[in-house]
């Protein structure tokens, strides 16, 4: 069969889904979650912020992402460090954190906690944000180096957020409505791949 | 019991009286009698005299969308993401008949209610009734102005009814 | 319609009773239930109560509580499942073919046995969630569109069985219901207190008028027409959850056929365990007569032979076509680990049903009850040699093995006859087990000549 | 609270995970885990990315080098290391399982201290050292004891110069299967006290008189990868004739197996050393002439009777043995009875007159089998402990109290004569449950130290994480007792420095190794070298040897149980050795190679005698000896003499731990505590059997034994294949697929090329495959714990077992073929795992697509989609797909939970922890695969041949398994799948598998 009769086939097939189960159709052609690039430079953020309406869980130390990636503009990378080479994009060590603050924030008493933890050995315990089942694998390396994707695509505009909460839902259907659309960054011909063990195994 | 306008009621117990009434009033012009048999019996229907009931169409075309929805869910659904099993091509259409089946099966009974309760509900006309009628009794209920109801009591009686009741 | 009737096709014994003592009789089966009925409807709950509490112990610590040894995989849980189908099917064969072959004599029993039906299928409906390990998402085997994006395995006879259960539900379900709606009507008009409200509610508003008659009659008859084809379907379609696969014992294209008799052998079977205790109980000798038994007795020992031909065919081919699987799986069933189960499944479906050549077994009740509890048992045997004993002896000898079922399989097969009594307990004293409507139907309205002759 | 530290201690440097048992719930992204970051950056750990570490492992004393798997900080799988020279990255299941040592629920936590009522209070550190010290200090220096394991290393030098620093000279090395016999047989032969390395890749020909040199004896993995070489098919592949009462394991592949009378496997050795000499068939050297007169009496004819071995067949081996480079192997149970020293020295005196010594005898590069432990001076140490109670008495590394006849009776009661024991154990074993003081120390892969495994060869242990518990390295105790002791003690150990620990000491013992090899760099440049390679080797040495006038005095070995007595065999257990693996689940577990029993000990009787006894399988019987009886289930072996039984080591402990602890029979019971000539324990007694009327199912998992004629495990002679007729045996003639078939393939190709990445379906681009040559394959099981290991498979316990639930992605399947009417007795083993199938018949009767197809041609199973309907293992005609039947993963369920913390720090995070209710299977170590996809990708490149290499495959000692991509025709596997010998499993059923098994070739003897 060739593609062309196929998509016939479907459109067809897709009314008569639709009018087969009206009840909930909607999700079947949910939009992919939207795509946004980053703006950087000349973000001033905000000195005071009502923590209290902020999104996303409360952290261990409130450390502002507007900050360091809005206004100073430091690379996720430099924090993220791993995110180029493993499934985990990794999380800054308490000493490298301690490698600026040694200087920056004295008397900020959130840059205290990062001071005191590093003195006193005890790691911080951040709340994860973005969790996955433990039976899905996600290679951010892929994503990063592969698929040039910006890291704001699926985190959303972190270097505005205050505090970091959920952007995207991070469910399966998320994640196929961006697969089934897109081909590879060197080879636009090669569709990516929606084979379940690309991720679940 | 007055959600009808008033007419005559009457109970039979022997068929063939019942169809002769009815065929009488016809004639005398009553088309809207309403019948009442505790059992479907082809004498009364006949004389009542309606045609064959389009509930059968609607068995028909439900049973057809039924099937051609089958189809279309089952290979669109395996197309929209496609998987291999065992071998076999995405859509094959050959296991798809079953359920294609069982909708048309599915579809077909449901358009016939669907049928049976439209074509029920639309005939329906208000008209007084008498619990016997779904025992052992056979009714009809002339609907008719007062001042003619003497002449249809006469018919009735006179065809056998065993009561003539006036309904307001 | 059948108007003119003579008595010996009406089964009815003379006197004909009149229309109102048919209403009369019927109508009395309903009523205050005795003490008895309390009784007993106590125990089926309480047995029902012990299948609830295995299912969710069962839920809370896994499949592993059964007795599950693979490679059998499958055990009661499946094999009563179609069971249940099985039994569901004589009620739609006597409520819709018959009728549509227009044999009188069903009128008597065809209630009962329709409502057998809508309450078989709803315990076996059961069957397949209990069996899955994952019973929380079993929902996933309906085509709904999810976020996942994903759909579901048309390929897959288990998304077959999905449908035809289900559709078989609904339109039975439709069948017994509208069949219900005129001798609800006629009740109505005799009850009092709650009943006649939930009576007037269930009715519908029928009132017996011409056009009601007229769609009605119609409506019947297509829905008959239906069900025919669907009742063949569904049992076929079980069957292949077995013949669809590769295992010996079950990859056999006489399954089809074999199965849809072997339902409508032990539904028919299940009817007379039903209708025996229920015209004693309902007095129901001058409606439900011993020509109905004989008529009945005639189809079982039909289906029967049927079924015994299949065995003989099954251990033929297997011989005959050569495949040394094939050979060996019946081999096993016949002299294996499980040859009680095997000999049991022949001697009550094969050999036993014998005696219904002889007029006096076919007349005698007593001796007709007993013969169907046995065909039941043999039946259930049936699913199982065929499932449990097959998965036992497959193709790989290092990975055989010995199946043997737990208390909480016993527990829920229990509770499933406890779950189907329940609802027919329920059904039988609100709701006429005998259809006023079609018993009338069958004896002709009274004419002047006839009385003033 | 103690273990609350460790955890933390352990999180510090766990960097970025959720860490733990987290199970397959349904699609909730809600619950809340915590990160914890690195403290400090780790340079060689990044998270989500494996860091290999070399080590050595000491799960016996074969000394594999290992390399662990690190994640995060944790420790998550061992596998060889490839440079080693003993293993070359090779192991076995033994050695798989090692990280249940580490990661085992039952370790000592924290120093224990036994009170007044005997029960064990948990003490401090300070505490501890204080009580040995003051112990130490008023005790008489010549009444203090220690006693050790074969600790081969540094660590034997080192416990050696602490006991002299203090004036004792109370050092005893214990180990249970010291091969005493082999020892004495070489001093009386040639001379020296030494067990040679035996080569097999160099022979032709293999003799084993009772080795079971592919299970336990001396090296097995190294002498597996010789063993293939030799007989492993090629080109002149070799012969090998197993001599033993019983069919181990090892006899399994054996191309003839013999069972002479029990004790007479020397005897036959003489005879066919009789034949070579006065034939003079062998090339021998002149000295041999020196024991004609010695041989002489004992002619084929002569020896024939006793044997119970027909003359011609003695003649014939000899011949055989004596045309082609060949290896006589002593060992086993057959070394290990009254008389076994004559065996050994037999078999010595067979590969001498053949020539062999020097050539596959190497004597030099001797094996260090037990660090020069023998029964008989731990006897001297029980006697004297009894006269004169030791002051001290200190444990490491060994388990008297378990491993000796009568359960180690004696060594108890000498132990409680002791007024102090202190135990170094990791685990409360027998010995150590009645010690004083508990110091628990470092696991193997936490701790600095080396191992010699043979001479030439010095092996590194490193630490690869943080120690899990509260425990110290027994090194780094004793200096710190020598120190607080003071005076001589510490003053003596001044090399070690002051406030030195036991790693200095290592590598001042280090630089000396260093000064050996004439090695001129800096000593850390050569110290990092040797932590990375895992240790140092060169050439190993050899030494020609010459007969000493001993040899001449041999004398005839034989053995004789009285009239209606059985000869009991005690076997050492393939998966527990001695018994010290009878606490890691993952061996428990493991089906025995040859019964395919778990859990449990066993009693293997011959059918026949079973029905003269009236037993069947199951019965429980009563093993009695004058020393004592054992109780446990029959197994019906037909690989046994009649007048035979055998009951494997390592079951029935008193302690131990919750998975070894009364589980099974402790043979030791019923062995003699007496002695042998040789000085160790034999493992031969006359029994009586009597069924005690109870019987069980057995917790095996086996089905039927033999195949039923359907080709499933297949073999072919070398005959047979020289003649071009190795035709495997086909189910039905392979047919053509009908072109129905071809353009469902080309549809379902075109689909897939735009569906995807990976290629397309139809197989012109990757398709995963896997090739097993069966002639090399002996069944030793080691795939099965590496399988485990890798895919987080849980084990289910005994009960679940007898249920037939096994959840072992791989199984080793073994068939016995002949052995009825005449005919001589065969084994065949295959390992059976996922077929991965191109039309697997288990993926269309899923309902959800949870069994589907992937385009790179693997049968892929997502268990989160899985709702556990079980069709699809139902319509598995390998019946390879495992079910969840309980949770394995939750605690919720204590009958079967499988992960008691840290057991499950043991989980790969790479590969999902299956839930109750879903079903799972062998995936081709898909995790694997995408990983080196990923990779590739990463670097821009394409996948090589042998870049991806599948769990199983990377642990196979004997080389059998093959894996890589099938639709490549240069790659190894497409190769062996084209292989004359290449077959399907059940190729009529039309599932075109992807797993291609090569017939098992046996080099029978031409009529």
């Amino acid at each position: 069969m060739t593609r062309r009769v196929w998509s016939v086939l479907k459109a067809g097939g897709a009314i008569a889904v639709a009018t087969l189960l009206v009840a909930a159709g909607a999700e079947v052609f949910r939009t992919p979650a939207q795509e946004s690039t980053p703006t950087m430079g000349g973000y001033e953020a905000p000195v005071d912020v009502d923590t209290a309406g902020l999104p996303g869980p409360r952290q261990p130390i409130f450390y502002r992402h507007d900050i360091h990636a809005g206004q100073y503009e430091i690379d996720c990378r430099y924090c993220h460090y791993a995110a180029e080479v493993s499934f985990s994009p990794g999380l800054p060590t308490v000493a490298s954190c301690y490698g600026c603050h040694v200087i920056v924030g004295a008397g900020n008493p959130e840059v205290q906690k990062v001071r005191d933890a590093h003195t006193n050995g005890v790691p911080i315990e951040w709340v994860e944000v973005h969790s996955l089942p433990q039976f899905v694998h996600f290679p951010h390396m892929r994503h990063v180096v592969n698929a040039e994707l910006e890291c704001q695509q699926c985190h959303g505009e972190i270097q505005r957020m205050p505090q970091v909460y959920q952007f995207a839902s991070l469910k399966m259907g998320w994640c196929v409505s961006c697969h089934e659309r897109s081909t590879y960054a060197d080879n636009p011909e090669r569709q990516v791949t929606t084979d379940c063990t690309a991720c679940h195994y | 019991m007055s959600a009808h306008a008033g007419g005559l009621l009457a109970a039979f117990v022997h068929v063939d009286a019942a169809t002769s009434a009815i065929r009488e009033l016809k004639e005398m012009g009553y088309k809207d009698l309403t019948v009442y048999t505790p059992v479907p019996n082809e004498e009364v229907a006949e004389a009542v005299g309606h045609p064959v009931s389009p509930v059968r169409l609607w068995t028909l075309f439900g049973g057809i969308t039924g099937a051609f929805l089958g189809f279309l869910m089952t290979i669109w659904m395996s197309l929209d993401y496609p998987m291999i099993v065992g071998g076999k091509p995405i859509p094959s259409w050959i296991p798809y008949v079953v359920i294609a089946f069982e909708l048309t099966i599915l579809f077909g009974a449901g358009a016939t209610i669907a049928g049976l309760i439209f074509h029920a509900v639309r005939d329906a006309k208000p008209a007084a009734f008498d619990g016997r009628f779904t025992d052992d009794m056979i009714g009809i209920f002339v609907p008719c102005p007062v001042e003619r109801r003497s002449a249809v009591q006469q018919l009735l009686q006179s065809s056998g009814a065993k009561e003539v009741r006036v309904e307001d | 319609m059948a108007t003119s009737v003579s008595p010996e096709t009406t089964g009815t014994e003379l006197p004909q009773p009149t229309y109102g003592e048919i209403t009369r009789d019927i109508a009395a089966t309903l009523g205050n239930p005795s003490r008895g009925y309390y009784i007993l409807f106590a125990f089926v709950l309480t047995v029902l109560a012990g299948g609830v509490i295995a299912l969710l112990y069962q839920v809370r610590y896994g499949m592993g509580v059964a007795g599950y040894t693979p490679p059998v995989m499958w055990g009661v849980y499946i094999t009563t499942f179609v069971f249940w189908v099985g039994i569901a099917h004589s009620g739609t064969l006597i409520s819709a073919i018959l009728y549509l072959f227009r044999s009188a004599w069903r009128t008597a029993v065809y209630r009962t046995a329709e409502a057998m039906t809508v309450f078989a299928v709803m315990t076996a409906g059961l069957f397949p969630l209990i069996h899955v390990g994952r019973l929380w998402y079993a929902y996933w085997l309906i085509p709904y569109p999810n976020q996942r994006q994903l759909w579901v395995n048309f390929k897959s006879p288990l998304l077959w069985d999905v449908f035809a259960v289900s559709t078989y539900f609904t339109v039975s379900t439709l069948f017994l219901i509208v069949g219900l709606i005129p001798d609800i009507a006629a009740i109505r008009d005799k009850a009092t207190g709650w009943r006649k409200q939930l009576y007037r509610v269930t009715s519908l508003g029928w009132r017996g008028t011409d056009y009601q008659w007229r769609h009605f009659t119609r409506a019947y008859l297509y829905l008959a027409a239906l069900a025919t084809p669907l009742v063949l379907s569904v049992h076929s379609v079980v069957s292949w959850d077995f013949a669809m696969s590769i295992v010996p014992g079950w990859h056999a294209t006489i399954f089809a056929p074999y199965f849809v008799a072997g339902a409508i052998y032990s539904g028919v079977a299940m009817v007379i365990t039903l209708t025996v205790p229920l015209r004693k109980v309902f007095r129901m000798e001058r409606y439900v007569t011993v020509r109905h038994f004989e008529n009945l007795s005639k189809l079982m020992l039909l289906t029967g032979m049927i079924v015994g031909y299949a065995y003989v065919v099954e251990y033929f081919i297997a011989w005959y076509g050569g495949n040394a699987f094939e050979r060996a799986s019946f081999w096993n069933r016949a002299f294996g680990d499980y040859w009680w189960a095997t000999w049991t499944m022949i001697i009550c479906n094969g050999f036993l049903p014998m005696f219904l050549w002889f007029r006096k077994v076919r007349r005698s009740i007593p001796a007709l009850f007993v013969l169907a509890l046995f065909v039941n048992l043999g039946m259930w045997f049936e699913r199982f040699v065929i499932i449990v004993v097959s998965l036992s002896y497959e193709y790989e000898p290092y990975a055989m093995g010995h199946y043997t079922p737990s208390w909480v399989e016993w527990l829920i097969l229990s509770g499933s006859f406890a779950w189907f009594f329940m609802w027919f307990l329920l059904f039988a004293k609100n709701f006429p087990t005998v259809s006023i409507t079609e018993v009338k139907e069958i004896i002709p309205m009274p004419r002047r000549n006839e009385a003033s002759a | 609270m103690t273990d609350e530290m460790n955890r933390r201690k352990f999180l510090k440097v766990l960097g970025v995970t959720g860490g733990g048992a987290a199970t397959l719930a349904g699609c909730s992204t809600d619950q809340v885990e915590h990160l914890i970051p690195y403290l400090v950056p780790n340079e060689d750990q990044i998270p989500g990315i494996a860091t290999y570490y070399a080590s050595t492992c000491r799960e016996c004393s074969a000394g594999c080098g290992v390399h662990l798997r690190v994640r995060e900080g944790r420790a998550v799988k061992v596998e060889g290391n490839p440079d080693h020279p003993v293993n070359r990255g090779r192991l076995c299941g033994r050695a798989q399982a090692s990280l249940q040592g580490t990661y085992n629920p039952d370790r000592v936590r924290q120093p224990l201290a036994r009170n007044a009522d005997g029960q064990f209070d948990k003490i401090s550190w300070d505490d501890a050292l204080g009580r040995v010290a003051q112990a130490v200090s008023s005790a008489n220096p010549d009444n203090v004891w220690f006693v050790t394991g074969n600790e081969g290393g540094s660590f034997d030098r080192f416990v050696d110069e602490w006991l002299a620093a203090l004036g004792s000279s109370h050092r005893v090395v214990f180990e249970p299967f010291a091969h005493e016999a082999l020892r004495h047989a070489a001093r009386q032969v040639f001379g020296v006290d030494a067990v040679p390395s035996y080569r097999f890749e160099d022979a032709e020909y293999v003799l084993s008189l009772g080795a079971d040199f592919l299970e336990t004896w001396i090296s097995p993995v190294e002498q597996a990868r010789g063993f293939a070489a030799s007989h492993g098919f090629h080109e002149g592949m070799g012969r090998y004739v197993h001599v033993e009462p019983r069919m181990s394991m090892t006899a399994m592949s054996a191309d003839e197996w013999i069972a002479p009378a029990p004790g007479t496997e020397g005897l036959l050795a003489l005879a066919m050393a009789q034949v070579i000499l006065a034939d003079g068939l062998g090339r021998f050297p002149t000295d041999a002439r020196r024991l004609e007169n010695t041989l002489a009496s004992y002619t084929p004819d002569a020896v024939a009777a006793r044997t119970e071995v027909p003359a011609e067949k003695i003649l014939r081996l000899a011949r055989e043995f004596a045309a082609v480079p060949s290896v006589a192997l002593p060992g086993g149970a057959g070394t290990q009875h009254p008389d076994a020293h004559l065996t050994a020295a037999a078999s010595l005196l067979l590969n001498y007159v053949a020539g062999n010594v020097g050539t596959t005898v190497v004597f030099g590069a001797d094996q260090n089998v037990a660090g020069g432990s023998t029964y008989t001076s731990l006897r001297t140490f029980q006697e004297t402990a009894v006269a004169s109670a030791p002051d001290v008495l200190f444990i490491h590394g060994a388990n008297p109290g378990y491993a000796t006849p009568a359960a180690g009776a004696a060594f108890a009661a000498a132990q409680q004569n002791a007024s102090l024991t202190v135990s170094f154990s990791r685990f409360v074993d027998e010995t150590t449950a009645a010690a004083d003081l508990i110091l628990p120390d470092h696991d193997p892969y936490e701790q600095w130290n080396d191992y010699t495994p043979r001479v030439g060869v010095r092996s590194l242990q490193q630490p690869v994480m943080q120690p899990v518990f509260d425990t110290r390295q027994t090194g780094d105790v004793l200096l710190e007792v020598a120190r607080q002791v003071g005076g001589l003690l510490a003053r003596r150990l001044a090399p070690a420095g002051d406030g030195a620990t036991y790693k200095d000491y290592l590598q001042n013992q280090w630089r000396r190794v260093q000064r050996d090899l004439g090695d001129r760099r800096p000593f850390d440049e050569f110290w990092r070298e040797a932590l990375q390679r895992g240790g140092v080797w060169g050439e190993s040495p050899r030494r020609t040897m010459r007969l000493a006038a001993s040899a001449a005095t041999l004398t005839a070995p034989g053995w004789s149980t009285p009239e209606g007595q059985f000869t009991l065999i005690a076997y050492p257990s393939m998966s527990l050795l001695d018994g010290r693996g009878a606490n890691r689940p993952w061996l428990q577990e493991l089906p025995d190679p040859v019964t395919k029993m778990t859990w449990g000990s066993w009693v293997e009787i011959h059918p026949e005698t079973a029905d003269g006894l009236g037993i069947a399988e199951g019965d429980e019987v009563e093993v009695t000896s004058p020393d004592g009886s054992i109780r446990a289930p029959a197994y019906l072996h037909p690989g046994l003499r009649p007048d035979v039984v055998a009951v494997p080591f390592g079951q029935g402990h008193t302690a131990f731990g919750q998975y070894a602890t009364d589980r099974g029979a402790n043979v030791y019971r019923v062995l003699s505590a007496q002695p042998t000539e040789f000085g160790g324990v034999s493992h031969y007694a006359a029994v009586t059997v009597q069924p005690t009327g109870a019987h069980e199912r057995m917790a095996k998992t086996e089905g039927k034994r033999r195949q039923l004629g359907r080709g499933i495990a297949q073999a072919v002679t070398l005959a047979a294949i020289h003649e071009g007729e190795a035709h495997p045996f086909h189910m039905a003639p392979a047919a053509e697929p009908p072109e129905r078939e071809e353009h469902i393939l080309e549809e379902v190709a075109e689909m897939q090329r735009e569906a995807t990445e990976y290629g397309p379906y139809a197989y012109e681009q990757t398709r995963w495959g896997m090739a097993i040559d069966l002639s090399q394959c002996t069944g030793c099981s080691a795939c099965v714990v590496a399988c485990s290991a890798e895919n987080n498979v849980p084990h289910v316990g005994a009960d679940q077992i007898r249920h037939g639930r096994e959840m072992h992605w791989i199984r080793i399947e073994r068939y016995f073929e002949g052995g009825e009417n005449g005919e001589p007795l065969e084994a065949r083993v295959l390992p059976m795992m996922c077929q991965q199938c191109g039309h697997a018949p288990c993926e269309p009767v899923c309902p959800v697509y949870a069994a589907y197809h992937t385009p790179d041609g693997l049968n892929a199973q997502v268990y989160n989609r899985c709702v556990g309907t079980r069709y699809c293992s139902n319509n598995c005609p390998y019946k390879v797909r495992y079910y969840n039947w309980f949770d394995m993963s939750t605690p919720e369920d204590p009958r079967t939970f499988a992960w008691p913390d840290p057991m499950h720090w043991l989980l790969n995070p790479d590969v999902t922890v299956r839930s109750k209710g879903v079903m799972e299977k062998c995936t081709f170590c898909v995790q694997r695969i995408r990983g080196a996809q990923h990779q590739a990708k990463l670097e821009g490149r394409a996948l090589t041949d042998g870049e991806v290499v599948t769990a199983c495959q990377q642990t196979c000692p004997s080389n059998a398994i093959v894996f890589g991509n099938l639709t490549d025709p240069n790659s190894a596997v497409a190769q062996l799948a084209a292989d004359e010998r290449g077959y399907h499993v059940l190729d009529g059923l039309n599932t075109t598998p992807a797993v291609t098994y090569l017939q098992k070739v046996r080099n029978l003897v031409e009529p």
